[in-house]
């Protein structure tokens, strides 16, 4: 990856001077890139999992880094564009890094994934959950700190068809990459299922002001259950119009509408509603620790995928500690076989990069709060 | 003589604090309702206000200095103003060597910088083709269209559908992508064209979106939101290309692909073709005494237009090798409109640097990057005020006839 | 001189909304003469010209151009450019150049309809596109020195004096290879010597052998310069004949006093 | 025949939002000719001020019937204010300036505005409060029909009929309507233009308040992209009615809100929006000035 070996001799001069401004090799850290929305109107998304991954930093090198050597961030925002991805991604791959934290959302990470593959890089992210990302088998030094869809959705039916036991069924999604693709795994189980029967499965326009022709078509619809694939803003819309328009079905959603900001648009109506989202890691020692740190530094909750974060950096300076040599290959194994304590307990990684020991549950809202729901 | 007034010294003192009223709820209040907070920032009031008496002094000089000029300029009377560009290119001792240095540096560029900064460079090489594809549309034949972005994706997406589906590649797929774009040009073209002016603009706009929306909910054609990834690079004889290199390769693709835009687009604007379209936007009901025809010109423009958009897609879908709709929006269009405007209508060049510009400038500019828009929307409504013609204004081809022993 | 109509216009109507502005027009206008349309303000000679150049859509009538030696051919519905191509070139009353355009790619525009360079030609400038060009720019040029402007081919139309933007739209006009020019008022504000310039220049450009129809309120100038006059008031025809005929018809007399009348 | 009523209610309270907010474009449009990309932050920044103000003096412990009404008057007047500002700041500079100018220039006006008040406030959703009760007499007709968008719908035909008769009657209104027909002939019969301009931004700025104030309680959340995507539908409707002209704005809004509901109801909400278009593209391709806009005939 050197730039050095091709330069044209009339260019040396030039390169020599390129080179005597960029840090020499000899002294150089230990780089882990991290990649992701870090403005623009998505960062609330990726901003936690910097910070989260610069405070387990300070503690690596408060211990001496990896093998001896300090470990230096690379941060890169692409505010969850691809187009911008692939840039950045370019960026770290010439910036040398040895592993990437990210990336935020799963259409930037499909973008750069190809890129650091060629490039013999690691990705680990916390926050990608499209499923193809590790079941495609194409990105064999892809890795993430959190469930993909499927298995969200897995959990979502199960609860749905055996707690709730419903009839019919109304999926609604947003149209989008996280919203439409685990409403059409909703739609999948529940199909292979035979307990009960998909009698809608609409996309509804994010930002859209009145929902109400489509809660009329639910309500004709019959469903007893209402699932949603999006995100919180327009599913307190959704289960607030519902509301307005009499139409009581149980509304259940997903990760992305399990949220302290969903409960206070909501309000009221938002009591009883079910959402999925990663086990409850609130009682870990790791997760206080750090969730202590942040209030410390930042003077406010962490937001989102932050305990997903933690787990990933966590996880990825074990994996490059315990790995042979810094190839993706070795990196890769190690992250494979080595368990490493996060967060959410214990976690490994399957042979496709999934996480094992990082799971989802059901959670309902109660008096004003999500709570486990049985 | 530049003199600040007692009158401007109270102006600005108005505004000041017409300012600090205007802005007091949003910038002083800063309430978050789901924690039932309230922060009162009295300090943003005082930096509202001194922003907005010095921005309102130097408007003042600014017009003094304006008026100033003009009165000059008209007991001049006679004497052709002449724009700096035009200075410039009329200079050739000084032109030639500008433009050799411009045109080696773009050339050793991949060779200077990191592989970061030469992606950077390309992204910026195609709103180059994308800016003076639209230029045809908007700057020359004055037809306005915010639904650019469509014939990008459409593009984009031929190219990433007929390599997935059937292996084509890049070099099948470019004229492909170029006379399909041209089509959609062409079937946008026939219903609108009766439309005039802003008419035009809102159907284009909905255009640009019911593609948009087509791309994002047909997902058995499209993929949906997920997109499409994997999709080839451009080859090169079957060579395996590292990384590095493909990067590179790709430079310098894209420079091909802005000379032989800026080829054809100096020689059509040049011709019959190139004056018809501009002698469009002038002046239509004279355009057709003339005895052109309105509407197979329009088409012209938007199926050319079109094109261009079309074969920037199949870059664009080949360096970045995934695609999805979210790279298709509104703001696309927006982003592009404003290069043209910004560059200076109808001006090769100028379009050239507003693209250099606009998408350089946010790139460097990470350190602000909350700002950055923020200062975008300021400078868009800034340069139309002080400077509506853009960085460069156009300049008229003159021609010489054979008679006079010119070439 | 040729007496054959090159223009004939037969019981021409044009309503807009109720309002009548040409009622049931008829007139001739032979090959190679100068033809003058007269009238009051609001009379209906520029909507008359809108009406045969294509740009309104006559609510009635015949509009029929015979060029020499050819059969006649309709015009009521063409669009404006399929005219212009017929052979009738126009100016306007309040000019209409392409104000940003050079004086000469004025000129060169009304080359277009004679003109065939495609989009592939112009890119890839083929012999027979080069020629093509280099012809236009002769013509162009050629014009130029006949209207006096040739001095100034490069300027910016917008940046030339009042009387020059007159000259240059009949030049313009010219460029299209026209059988039969209209000019809607072409001396309006211009001083006695420009007129008396233009004058001349309607005269040579009659000599070459085109056909005239003109929109004036110089009487002088009329008067000077037509071989057949028409007058009109309110949309309808009032009176017709060689100058010295209509110069002592009460009916035209009456219309214009009627006007001053009003001015006064 | 209830599924089809209950789809005409939901189109017809969608409309009525779209017209509260069309009203202002259709204003600014018929006067100077602009489309005004940023009445849409207008609408936003009217929802916030109303939001900020009413927490405020809910703090403060005024009773709530106070703190609704003050901070509407709140809304209506910065958001006025902020309308007149932009008109002066980034429209008058522009006067005669090529077409295209003060388009980017409103488009440039919308992205800073729509920045500024991320950056000021927060780029997240915050909760806005139902302002309008649902009485028990109205239950029967609750599942088809709520308080809130019977209001909007009340307040939307009311404006209208009051901005026609302004328009109509009185001395504002026919200088209005001199300045949009000709503005120097006007300019020269003694209308001040640009009070006139300014006046109209100002109307069209306090519509958009109530507006904001209006949908934010009927969506219940704000943030600072609302302005954005309400804009563009509000403008579709404007276009879709003739623009310029008011009932034209309001027949536009109900049109295409009907037109979304059903598609909704009988085809796929996931493209309502490509019938919304699709309905845009046919009537101008029929009526190239819009429902009720009037052709205007080119003076050569």
């Amino acid at each position: 990856m050197a730039k050095s070996g091709k330069i044209f001799p009339v260019l040396a001069s030039a390169a020599l001077l390129v080179a005597s401004v960029s840090p020499s090799f000899a002294a150089a850290p230990i780089k882990i890139g991290v990649a992701g929305a870090h403005s623009g109107d998505l960062a609330s998304y990726g901003l936690p999992t910097l910070k989260g991954a610069e405070l387990v930093v300070k503690d690596v090198n408060a211990k001496g880094g990896i093998k001896g050597e300090l470990v230096e961030l690379v941060l890169v925002d692409e505010q969850c564009k691809p187009e911008a991805a692939a840039n950045v991604a370019t960026k770290l791959v010439s910036d040398n890094v040895k592993a990437v934290i990210g990336h935020t959302c799963s259409g930037p990470t499909k973008a750069a994934l190809p890129i650091y593959r060629d490039a013999g890089i690691v990705a680990i992210s916390p926050s990608a959950t499209t499923p193809e990302l590790t079941q495609s088998g194409e990105y064999k030094y892809f890795f993430r700190t959190i469930a993909s869809d499927d298995r969200q959705a897995r959990t979502m039916t199960d609860f749905v068809l055996e707690k709730l036991a419903p009839k019919k069924i109304a999926i609604l999604h947003d149209k989008g990459d996280y919203g439409l693709g685990l409403a059409t795994y909703a739609r999948k189980f529940i199909g292979e299922s035979g307990k009960a029967e998909v009698v809608l499965f609409e996309g509804i326009t994010v930002g859209q002001v009145d929902f109400s022709a489509v809660i009329q078509k639910i309500k004709r619809s019959g469903a007893e259950v209402v699932i949603f694939g999006g995100y919180h803003p327009e599913a307190s819309k959704l289960v607030s119009q519902m509301r307005k328009k009499r139409l009581d079905a149980i509304f259940v959603s997903d990760d992305g509408a399990k949220d302290e900001a969903f409960i206070k648009v909501a309000g009221k109506d938002a009591e009883g509603v079910y959402a999925t989202g990663p086990t409850d890691t609130t009682k870990n020692p790791l997760t206080i620790e750090y969730r202590e740190k942040f209030k410390k530094a930042e003077g406010a909750d962490p937001g989102s995928f932050f305990d997903n974060g933690i787990a990933a950096t966590l996880a990825i300076i074990n994996a490059l500690d315990k790995a042979k040599s810094f190839t993706a290959d070795d990196v890769a194994t190690a992250l494979r076989s080595e368990k490493v304590d996060t967060p959410f307990g214990e976690i490994s990684f399957d042979e496709h990069g999934d996480p094992v020991g990082i799971g989802f549950n059901m959670f309902v809202v109660k008096d004003g709060q999500y709570v486990t729901a049985e | 003589m530049n003199v600040i007034t007692i009158k401007n010294f109270r102006n600005a003192l108005v505004t000041a604090l017409w300012f600090m009223f205007l802005t007091f709820p949003i910038m002083v209040i800063k309430v978050n309702t789901t924690e039932n907070l309230i922060v009162w920032r009295w300090h943003n009031l005082l930096y509202v206000g001194a922003t907005a008496f010095t921005a309102s002094l130097l408007t003042a000089l600014y017009r003094q200095y304006r008026d100033r000029k003009r009165s000059q300029q008209q007991q001049e009377e006679g004497t052709s103003r002449v724009s700096w560009n035009e200075r410039f290119f009329n200079t050739p001792a000084i032109a030639r060597p500008v433009c050799a240095l411009g045109a080696l540096f773009f050339l050793v560029f991949p060779l200077l910088f990191s592989t970061y900064q030469v992606n950077i460079m390309t992204t910026a090489l195609m709103y180059v083709v994308l800016g003076l594809g639209l230029n045809i549309v908007v700057g020359v034949a004055g037809l306005l269209n915010l639904g650019y972005v469509a014939f990008y994706a459409v593009g984009a997406y031929t190219y990433a559908l007929l390599n997935m589906h059937y292996g084509v590649g890049f070099w099948v797929a470019l004229p492909l992508g170029g006379i399909m774009a041209a089509l959609f040009g062409i079937l946008l073209g026939f219903p609108v064209l009766r439309l005039r002016g802003d008419y035009l603009a809102i159907v284009t706009l909905g255009f640009g979106e019911i593609i948009l929306l087509v791309l994002k909910n047909w997902s058995e054609f499209s993929q949906g939101p997920g997109g499409i990834s994997n999709i080839s690079r451009p080859g090169l004889f079957n060579i395996q290309l590292s990384m590095e290199a493909t990067l590179n390769y790709q430079y310098y693709l894209t420079i091909a692909m802005v000379l032989l835009t800026i080829f054809v687009i100096n020689r059509l604007q040049n011709s019959r073709i190139g004056r018809a379209l501009f002698a469009l936007r002038e002046d239509e009901i004279a355009c057709q005494a003339m005895g052109i025809d309105k509407t197979t010109i329009k088409l012209t423009a938007f199926a050319l237009g079109a094109t261009w958009a079309g074969l920037a897609g199949v870059f664009f879908a080949a360096k970045n090798a995934y695609i999805n709709p979210d790279s298709f929006t509104f703001l696309e269009s927006a982003m592009i409109l404003c290069i043209v405007v910004l560059g200076g209508m109808g001006s090769i060049l100028g379009v050239i640097i507003g693209a250099l510009v606009l998408i350089l400038l946010p790139e460097y500019l990470r350190a602000f990057s909350d700002y950055r828009m923020l200062a975008f929307g300021a400078i868009l409504v800034s340069m139309m005020i002080f400077r509506p013609q853009g960085i460069v204004a156009n300049i008229r081809q003159s021609y010489r006839s054979s008679k006079d022993g010119a070439p | 001189m040729n007496m054959e109509p090159i223009l004939s216009v037969r019981g021409l109507c044009m309503d807009f909304g109720g309002i009548r502005a040409l009622d049931k027009l008829d007139l001739r206008i032979r090959a190679g003469e100068i033809a003058a349309l007269i009238g009051p303000n609001g009379a209906g000679k520029t909507t008359f010209f809108n009406c045969l150049t294509g740009i309104y859509t006559p609510t009635a009538g015949e509009l029929l151009l015979a060029p020499p030696g050819q059969p006649s051919r309709r015009l009521n519905g063409l669009k404006p450019n399929r005219v212009t191509e017929a052979g009738l070139a126009r100016t306007f009353q309040n000019i209409r150049l392409f104000p940003g355009m050079t004086v000469l790619e004025n000129v060169l525009i009304g080359r277009h309809c004679r003109t065939k360079a495609k989009i592939l030609g112009a890119i890839l400038r083929d012999p027979r596109t080069r020629r093509e060009e280099r012809e236009n720019v002769d013509i162009g040029m050629a014009l130029l020195k006949k209207v006096g402007l040739a001095h100034m081919a490069d300027e910016v139309a917008k940046n030339l004096p009042y009387g020059a933007q007159r000259r240059l739209e009949i030049a313009r006009a010219l460029a299209t290879e026209p059988l039969l020019l209209l000019l809607d008022e072409p001396a309006a504000g211009m001083n006695p010597q420009e007129t008396q310039e233009l004058i001349s220049l309607i005269r040579s450009i009659r000599a070459e052998g085109l056909s005239i129809l003109l929109i004036e309120h110089d009487m002088k100038l009329v008067m000077s310069l037509s071989d057949y006059i028409f007058v009109v008031d309110y949309g309808r025809k009032i009176a017709e004949g060689v100058p010295e005929e209509v110069r002592i018809n009460p009916v035209v007399i009456k219309a214009y006093l009627g006007e001053e009348v009003d001015y006064a | 025949m209830e599924y089809f009523l209950e789809l005409v209610f939901s189109g017809l309270t969608r409309g009525s939002i779209y017209a509260l907010i069309a009203l202002g474009y259709t204003m600014v449009y018929g006067i100077i000719g602009l489309i005004n990309f940023a009445h849409g932050e207008i609408y936003m920044i009217g929802a916030f001020t109303a939001l900020i103000i009413a927490t405020v003096l809910n703090m403060y412990g005024l009773p709530l019937p106070a703190v609704l009404i003050l901070a509407a008057i709140a809304a209506i007047v910065w958001s006025a204010a902020y309308g007149f500002t932009v008109e002066r700041v980034a429209y008058r500079p522009l006067r005669g300036a090529p077409r295209l100018s003060p388009l980017i220039s409103a488009i440039g006006m919308s992205i800073f505005l729509q920045n500024y008040v991320m950056l000021a406030q927060t780029p997240n959703f915050l909760p806005f409060p139902t302002l309008i009760p649902e009485p028990a007499f109205l239950e029967p007709i609750a599942s088809m029909v709520g308080t809130t968008d019977l209001t909007i719908l009340l307040v939307t035909t009311v404006v209208m009929v009051l901005l026609t008769l302004l328009i109509k009657f009185t001395r504002t209104g026919k200088a209005m309507r001199a300045t949009s027909q000709d503005r120097t002939m006007a300019f020269l019969v003694g209308v001040n233009v640009d009070t006139v301009i300014s006046i109209t931004f100002v109307i069209g700025s306090s519509l958009a308040a109530i507006g904001g104030v209006l949908i934010a309680s009927h969506i219940g959340q704000i943030n600072f992209y609302i302005g954005f995507i309400a804009g563009i539908k509000a403008f579709t409707a404007a276009v879709l009615g003739g623009i310029g002209s008011i009932p034209g704005a309001v027949l536009g809004s109900f049109v295409l809100g009907l037109t979304e509901s059903f598609a909704t109801g009988y085809v796929s909400s996931a493209y309502e929006d490509v019938f919304a278009f699709s309905l845009l593209v046919l009537i101008l391709i029929f009526r190239p000035a819009g429902l009720l806009g009037k052709a205007s005939i080119e003076k050569v």
